[in-house]
């Protein structure tokens, strides 16, 4: 089948030289993990242990509440030190556990998988949900709810993201490289489990090794590969439905909408582990890169290690630092510090050197029309901007703003160097505050 | 000459009985009382008082959704000609002013992170709470001012919003618009405050703040009773009878100010000279 | 880490090209404009692109002076407007003109904005029109080119003698015969004319590296020549004695820096592609209705900037649908 | 038939009534901050500058001339501008509230607008017939709309920018104004109007 191009996207340079190529390397234990109640889209988790006790590496700490929620588990065995507010990669400080590790890293008993036939489709959910999985692609949606499709939507394929397309990270890359088994096996069961027989693995052709891969293993399934040719954000939801299937997200609506369910390769292989060894989600894959670090890695850590810890991993700082990102440098966080710990959804460390964070001054706009171009959703975002600036909440609703997914095409372009992203995003918290209100 | 006067007069009474018979068919309801209220507005559509403009609220206080004190910058006299139309008692609204509590500007106040992005404090607030070290203190990228319908913000050269004792009445959007919740709604009456907003222990606020407040308890020991420290951070009580004035000069670190001595350093806004309370006294523009 | 770090909203990757590195690649091709009209207009042609120069960026560094904003001429804008104006003047332009075209063009037509990419109008034609309506002789008094060694001979603009011989009985043949040039001398630019409107053939060559680089697109050179050939075309047909071929026009006059630099700038046109495409479908009729039936032989600088006046209109009826919108399905 | 569709062209474009003859300058200044509320305006200039004329060119012909009252010209056209005026504002503000809000105080005004007056007038004054009158009016009227339009995007765009405190409001609108009636020129000679 052929592959549609979605509208607009830009091509930045994708700086994956730095990890590309290095094998995943495991990450040592850090002196204590700092686990957010708050590594996900929704309620924050519950404490189900007294500061103090000692817990097994998987066992839960924090207890969803309810159903847009996810649990926490101890990402190796040790004792809970404190529950008190620790800096999040959001910016904020927020409610965490934090975990000093014993050193032996003993998983919890009772953590036990099962086989292929052996679980319902009920089970498998339930299981998914109680190994605290989220979308690892950075969004980190609990995945159980993805799973859950209301009866009235008819899903009919499962699109699996290997797209990958944020410059600088090449976690998802590896994982298929080296553990596409996992991944495909992972695949397998979500097509089980929401009944479908058409699933797609969209990856991006400037990972051609992957895609050998992948291809190759499967060979015997009914999993698809689809090479995607590169543009950014290829791995956005609604641009890679429209990439891999052809079929366009109303505005406003959910993948469910056109029967389409997105996970992430990372995810797949989380749901892989949960099901066959019983564990939850305790590790994930990063890359920790940039010019401004010594030796670039692409790492398997344990959820809520310090970024401080990932970066003295990786040898430590080089040149002096301008700017450190938690995500990819399009959509990621930018941090005050090194302070705050990976999530679920960090899929990505970026150190950067005076080389590389030199914003340009900004200017006026010159209207050249370019940030309208690429725009992926297809709204205005200078003409957004504008009446952001000037709060004129009601011009930027009717111009769409609402639409906007900020993976950051627009101000990427800009040649006057304009934060529109920024200025969109006030218009749309503008916007949401005012709906919430009436 | 005859015929001119008889031809324009009959062309006026065609014209006039066309009028009538119009004015009758397409008759719409107004009720004369709405033109009146919305005349004796002060006709800024500030939108302080929740409605659309002075005439969405001339029309909520028909309808008997606003009250006749809603008006904050109309102010008393507002309240009390709105009362006479619509044949009620006027309670005459407390008046309030907005006060920044803050005197953390750049030269004073530690910075977290060096920012890049819109000049607007939301926006910053949203990355990583900000750039100033400070959890409380005023951004000073100007938002409130942008918002405030009677110019009664300026910002200091040195990033810091100060607000005019006289150009201020009390509408309190720059209250909602702050990201910080710095600025305060405080009695007119009242003319010192304790400029600091952190809630932090002294140590840390001796940290990255000159002129913050330390919660040394100096001031509430030099004027009991006019002030409270609440979670390490001093506030003018002000419904006390005592005067907070003689523990203005006591405050190790000049948090405290008296609003009649002048404003924040950096302000071009005249200090007041008359006594504040003499505002109701002074003839409306 | 002592130092502070930077902090801002993502994305934290940007493209290469910059306002001024536009602006600049906007000069740069226009070297080969400015060299036909040094070449076909000699040493005075010089003066005057470098007294408008001058003047443009004098003139915006002493606005954004008086107005207590911060110094513009690092973006490269007023140098684009001081080339774009002088190659819009006749080479026998007094000094003085030239220099109060580059007053209008940065004072009214730009800075009183609020400086770039706030003007509604393109400054470098609101000067000529200023110019043109204000000193009517001496913007339409052409010396005819001579190569290198200018004897400022007066002549007219072959559009100029095909107004004229139409309005006196004349046909196409006698007012071509009158300019005494074939389209290919047209096409390399010996004609009488603005200085930089002469070499389509150096206008060519420098629109080609602004696309090369990106800085051009397609639509409004394509949808403004396009709707003229279809215009003149159409009139050429029904009478070739008293309508110019399309080629005629295109070669002639304002045409070819008019379409190719005028209408394309950036500020003063729409930004979505269909609305850039309806800018010039209208720049194209309005100046073939100026040519053809108007008083003034040429309309390329109003039809432009009458579409200016358009711009915000087209805008808001060539927004973009959003991926995904309901009207918008059909598309996909 | 060419002769009616010059008269229009000519009225629309070439003599426009705003940017040309500077005629209701008033309204092209008030009722031009939005596209909307413009549009509404011009509309309502359209209908009432074309039963004006044609209502005025049925009293000069029927009463005016046949009794010789041709100096009572002026006076007498008012009388019937206005009475129309009014009507037209009683209908808007039954039929349209939000219309009647946003024209506000600039309906009465159409009463003393010198563009509704001087077509009417100059129709006389050309002696046009009835049809030419009415293309006339209605080309005038839609040359109205098509620049309060114009102008009134342009100004949605300007109010955007940074324009320097001295210029702003009406004055920068001025300054707009007069270049889009420099541009407007180029359309001189395109008909004779």
């Amino acid at each position: 089948m052929k592959s549609s191009a979605f509208s607009g996207g830009v091509h930045p340079q994708d700086f994956k030289q730095f990890t590309a190529s290095l094998a995943v390397e495991s990450c040592p234990l850090p002196e204590e993990l700092v686990l957010p109640l708050v590594m996900h889209i929704g309620a924050p988790a519950t404490p189900c242990v007294e500061v103090g006790s000692r817990v097994k590496k998987g066992q839960l700490i924090a207890a969803p509440k309810g159903f847009v929620s996810a649990g926490v588990h101890a990402s190796t065995s040790g004792e809970i030190r404190a529950i008190e507010p620790r800096m999040h990669v959001n910016g904020s400080r927020m409610q965490a556990m934090v975990l000093v590790p014993d050193g032996e890293d003993a998983w919890a008993d009772g953590l036990e998988g099962a086989g292929p036939n052996e679980l319902t489709g009920d089970d498998i959910r339930d299981r998914i949900r109680a190994a605290g999985i989220v979308g690892l692609g950075g969004a980190a949606f609990p995945t159980a709810v993805k799973l859950s499709p209301p009866e009235a939507k008819r899903i009919n394929t499962l699109i699996i993201n290997g797209v990958e397309c944020e410059p600088f990270l090449t976690a998802d890359h590896r994982l298929m490289l080296e553990e596409g088994e996992r991944v495909l096996d992972g695949i397998e069961i979500l097509r089980c489990l929401l009944g479908v027989d058409r699933a797609i693995l969209g990856i991006e052709d400037n990972k051609p090794d992957a895609i050998a891969h992948m291809d190759k293993l499967c060979r015997k399934s009914v999993v698809e590969v689809k090479a995607l040719p590169v543009r950014y954000p290829q791995g956005a939801e609604k641009q890679l439905i429209f990439a891999a299937c052809g079929r366009t997200v109303p505005s406003g609506g959910l993948p469910m909408d056109v029967g389409v369910v997105v996970q992430n390769v990372g995810t797949a292989a989380a749901v892989s582990d949960a099901i066959r060894k019983g564990r939850p989600l305790v590790e994930r894959i990063c890359t920790v890169s940039g010019p401004g670090l010594v030796r670039p890695a692409n790492l398997r850590i344990p959820i809520g290690a310090p970024l401080s810890h990932l970066v003295k991993v990786c040898g430590g700082l080089r040149g002096r630092t301008t700017k450190i990102l938690a995500g990819g440098p399009m959509m990621g966080m930018a941090q005050a510090g090194l302070e705050a710990s990976a999530t679920k959804g960090t899929s990505g460390l970026l150190i950067f050197d005076e080389t590389a964070a030199q914003l340009r001054p900004e200017g006026p706009c010159i209207r050249c029309g370019r940030c309208v171009s690429a725009c992926p959703m297809r709204i205005s975002p200078t003409t957004i901007a504008a009446y952001s600036r000037l709060d004129m909440i009601d011009a930027a609703e009717q111009n769409n703003a609402m639409d906007c997914i900020e993976c950051g095409c627009c101000s990427y372009i800009c040649p006057a160097g304009l934060p529109l992203v920024q200025s969109l995003r006030y218009a749309r918290g503008a916007i949401a505050a005012r709906r919430r209100r009436v | 000459m005859l015929s001119a006067i008889l031809t324009l007069g009959l062309m006026g009474l065609l014209a006039a009985v066309a009028l009538g018979l119009a004015a009758r068919k397409f008759a719409v309801e107004t009720d004369p009382r709405e033109l009146a209220l919305v005349e004796v507005m002060p006709g800024a559509n500030c939108g302080a008082c929740g409605y659309p403009g002075c005439g969405g609220f001339a029309k909520a206080l028909l309808e008997g959704k606003a009250m006749a004190s809603d008006c904050s910058p109309g102010g008393k006299e507002v309240a009390e000609r709105v009362a006479h139309i619509l044949g009620v008692e006027a309670v005459a609204p407390e008046p309030e002013v907005a006060v920044v509590l803050c005197q953390g500007d750049n030269q004073k106040a530690r910075v977290k992170y060096l920012y890049q992005g819109l000049r607007d404090c939301v926006a910053a607030q949203a990355l990583a709470q900000g750039p100033k070290e400070c959890p409380g203190g005023c951004l000073g990228l100007g938002t409130c001012a942008r918002v405030c319908p009677f110019g009664a913000i300026e910002m200091t050269a040195e990033g810091l919003a100060v607000i005019s004792r006289r150009k201020c009445t009390g509408c309190r959007k720059c209250v909602g618009a702050c990201p910080r919740k710095v600025i305060a709604m405080t009695p007119l009456h009242a003319e010192v405050h304790v400029l600091c907003n952190s809630h932090d222990k002294g140590a840390a606020v001796r940290k990255y703040c000159d002129i913050g407040c330390i919660a040394c308890h100096i001031c509430a020991k030099t004027s009991p009773g006019a002030y409270r420290i609440d979670n390490f951070l001093a506030r003018v009580d002000y419904e006390a009878r005592q005067s907070p004035l003689e523990a203005v000069p006591k405050c190790p670190t000049r948090c405290i100010r008296d609003f009649t001595q002048g404003y924040p350093e950096g302000s071009r806004f005249a200090p007041p000279v008359v006594p504040l309370h003499a505002k109701d006294a002074a003839p409306s523009p | 880490m002592e130092h502070k770090l930077y902090l801002s909203s993502s994305p934290h990757l940007r493209a290469e090209d910059s306002t001024s590195r536009i602006m600049l690649d906007v000069s740069l091709s226009l070297l080969p404009a400015c060299g036909a009209a040094l070449w076909f207009f000699g040493l005075p042609a010089l003066w005057l692109i470098l007294l408008c120069i001058g003047g443009c960026l004098a003139f915006e560094a002493l606005c954004r002076r008086l107005m207590g904003q911060p110094q513009s001429l690092r973006d490269n804008s007023a140098l684009v407007t001081g080339l774009l104006l002088a190659l819009n003047l006749p080479p026998s332009l007094p000094w003085w003109m030239a220099l109060l075209g580059s007053a209008v063009a940065i004072g009214i037509g730009k800075q009183v904005y609020g400086g770039l990419g706030t003007n509604p109008f393109n400054p470098a034609l609101v000067a000529r029109v200023v110019l043109l309506i204000s000193f009517p002789v001496q913007m339409t008094r052409w010396s005819a080119p001579q190569g290198a060694r200018a004897d400022l001979l007066s002549s007219a603009t072959p559009l100029g003698e095909l107004k004229t011989a139409l309005m006196t009985g004349g046909t196409v043949e006698s007012a071509l015969a009158a300019t005494g040039g074939a389209l290919g001398d047209f096409f390399l630019g010996s004609m009488a004319g603005s200085m930089g409107e002469v070499s389509a053939l150096a206008l060519l060559a420098g629109a080609a590296y602004l696309f090369w680089r990106r800085v051009l697109t397609w639509q409004v050179p394509v949808a403004f020549l396009g709707s003229v050939v279809l215009i003149s075309g159409l009139f050429w047909l029904y009478d070739p004695a008293h309508y110019a071929s399309p080629l005629f026009h295109l070669l002639t006059g304002g045409m070819m820096l008019g379409a190719l630099y005028m209408a394309t700038d950036m500020v003063t046109s729409p930004v979505t592609g269909r609305g850039l495409i309806v800018f010039g479908l209208g720049c194209g009729l309005i100046t073939m209705a100026i040519r053809l039936f108007g008083s003034y032989p040429e309309g390329v600088s109003f039809a432009i900037l009458l579409m200016n006046a358009a711009t915000p209109l087209i805008d808001r009826f060539t927004r973009p649908r959003p991926f995904g919108s309901l009207s918008g399905k059909g598309r996909d | 038939m060419t002769e009616l569709l010059i008269i229009f062209v000519g009225a629309l474009l070439v003599n426009n009534v705003v940017l040309a003859r500077f005629l209701g300058i008033c309204p092209f200044l008030g009722v031009s901050k939005k596209v909307e509320t413009a549009l509404g305006m011009g509309m309502a200039v359209i209908f009432v500058m074309t039963v004006a004329s044609v209502v005025s060119w049925y009293v000069q012909y029927f009463i005016l001339n046949r009794f010789g009252l041709e100096y009572l010209q002026t006076i007498a056209f008012i009388l019937v501008i206005a009475a129309l005026v009014q009507m037209v504002e009683m209908v808007i503000q039954k039929v349209s509230p939000v219309l009647y809000q946003s024209l506000g105080i600039f309906l009465p005004l159409i009463t003393t607008n010198c563009a509704v007056l001087g077509i009417a007038v100059l129709s006389i004054q050309k002696e046009y017939g009835f049809l030419e009158t009415v293309i006339f009016s209605l080309g005038s009227a839609g040359g109205f709309t098509l620049a309060m339009v114009l102008f009134a995007g342009l100004r949605e765009r300007v109010d955007l920018g940074p324009v320097p405190a001295s210029f702003r409001g009406t004055a920068i609108a001025l300054v707009t104004g007069g270049l889009l009636s420099l541009a407007f020129m180029g359309f001189a000679g395109l008909v004779k109007g």
